[in-house]
């Protein structure tokens, strides 16, 4: 595998703190490029205890399971400490993030006609 | 007007984020071939995660391919890379017990994902690199409408013959 | 993180509609690549009409080939035919005072049309077949935004030298 | 060139007539293959010596010179015989049609820095 200067996906995160909740909106692809920032940037929210951290979905592009996979470790974080993870928004996506698990640690929408 | 198979052929080099090229080509495709969007989806889905594992284990510069053979009852997309292979009996499922408790840390769901996203998966691997063939079959009810006097067999599980052989 | 130029290759048979396919897989390059979405349009478009040129003069089955090379400062799109050629030369660009007055009738636009709609085109047709080269710069603040040390060329006249030889 | 059953560029197209005017809403490609349906739907109206004709762009998905073309034979008989044709919600197939001319003979929304 090499790097491109431009093919890079691309991540921002906007946070919106609500007193003991933070939403927290995607925007761009959560690919493997990304995950690591994805990681970074959400770390000091659960370090902070929060009662609940919403990740808001609408303004994602791509998603890839190792994108999910942090998605599941923040929740199992989260849950750890009394809090939680809740996905917003999750549109498309909702599928791959069932096959994943994603509900089994996280508040997801519920999904019509998901058999596990 | 011809039922016939049509081949098409992308080839990527092996780099970070070059799979949606290849993948908004498929999505097109799909979609045209009257596939529903939740479908559609499920067939981008795992389209990328084969890309991205092509690319990642991909130990040169040569370029991943993606085979893509769309027929009147289906798609199936190849993903050949030129890695040092793996042994895909190998990969357990996930287990969601343990995970639901510590959580994922290092990836492991991509085969999982491809197995559940498309109807049939065959992945042939050696130490010259990987082929993973995903199959996706249109409902019977697409195919009775766009060609009411279709002979090609409309059930996945009839449809082996129409596998093209690697 | 190299800033060296990427070729991609999607092979498609001479059917009717299947321009789309390489077209969306072009489309999410460019827009990638960070062209506004105008100029995505352009190269869209240009796209669409060499492929429905190559596919409409294809005289047999044989794969049009669009040989992609997305650049650091912009993207060069062949599209190539086994057809049996033209001379360039022969068209002329389109009489707007004549359409005006009688009409179209048969085509005759999307040479023109390609022409207009990228920064650069080069035919080369033999009985053998036809190559259509499309070169679309990337503006010059697009450049410096995303890599400020960059010691490429920027302006579409200094760039022939990065073509790539037919 | 081949045929394929399963990649045909489809295009549909809805009637509303108001008065000496009518609006042809497309659906779909304006490609190669539906020209000849194009052509063929939108004569009978161009027949009946309406004022205006309007097309309305805002489902097409695709467009070729060849489809452009067609527009133009469409409007400069409309003309000959004293109608117009119009284009509405041409969206981002502007630039196509200016560079085909479309403006010289329909009514064609103004395009924003297009130097013919
Ligand atoms: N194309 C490939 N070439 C070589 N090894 C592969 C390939 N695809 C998958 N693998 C192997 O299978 C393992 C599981 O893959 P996957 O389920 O996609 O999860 P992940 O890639 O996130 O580890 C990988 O860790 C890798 O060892
Ligand atoms: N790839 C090609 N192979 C052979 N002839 C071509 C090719 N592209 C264009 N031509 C020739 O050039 C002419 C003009 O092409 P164009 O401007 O695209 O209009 P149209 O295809 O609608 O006639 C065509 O009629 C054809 O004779």
């Amino acid at each position: 595998m090499t790097h491109s200067s431009f093919l890079q996906d691309e991540l921002k995160i906007s946070e919106q703190i609500d007193g003991d909740r933070v939403i927290l909106t995607l925007f761009g692809a959560l690919s493997v490029t990304t995950v690591p920032y994805f990681r970074q940037a959400v770390q000091p929210y659960l370090e902070r205890n929060l009662a609940v951290i919403v990740l808001d979905f609408e303004g994602v592009t791509k998603i890839v399971s190792r994108g999910v996979g942090a998605a599941i470790d923040m929740a199992v974080q989260a849950k750890k400490q009394g809090g939680k993870l809740r996905l917003e928004n999750v549109g498309k996506y909702g599928r791959s993030l069932y096959i994943q698990g994603v509900h089994l640690v996280a508040d997801v929408p519920e999904l019509e006609g998901f058999e596990p | 007007m011809s039922d016939k198979s049509l081949k098409l052929q992308i080839s990527i080099p092996p780099v970070e984020g070059i799979e949606d090229v290849p993948v908004a080509a498929v999505e097109a495709l799909a979609s045209k071939m009257g596939f529903e969007p939740n479908r559609v989806q499920d067939i981008v889905q795992a389209l990328t995660e084969a890309c991205v594992n092509a690319i990642l284990y991909s130990t040169s510069e040569m370029d991943v391919e993606v085979v893509v053979t769309a027929m009147h009852n289906g798609l199936i997309l190849e993903v050949c890379d030129r890695g040092s292979g793996f042994d895909p009996d190998s990969i357990k499922p996930p287990d969601f017990k343990l995970i639901s408790e510590v959580g994922v840390k290092n990836g492991g769901f991509g085969l999982h994902m491809i197995r559940e996203l498309v109807d049939k998966v065959e992945i042939e691997s050696s130490e010259r690199g990987t082929v993973v063939r995903m199959s996706t079959f249109l409902p019977d009810s697409t195919l009775s409408n766009s060609a009411p006097n279709s002979t090609l067999p409309a059930h996945p599980s009839d449809s082996s013959s129409l596998m093209p052989q690697p």
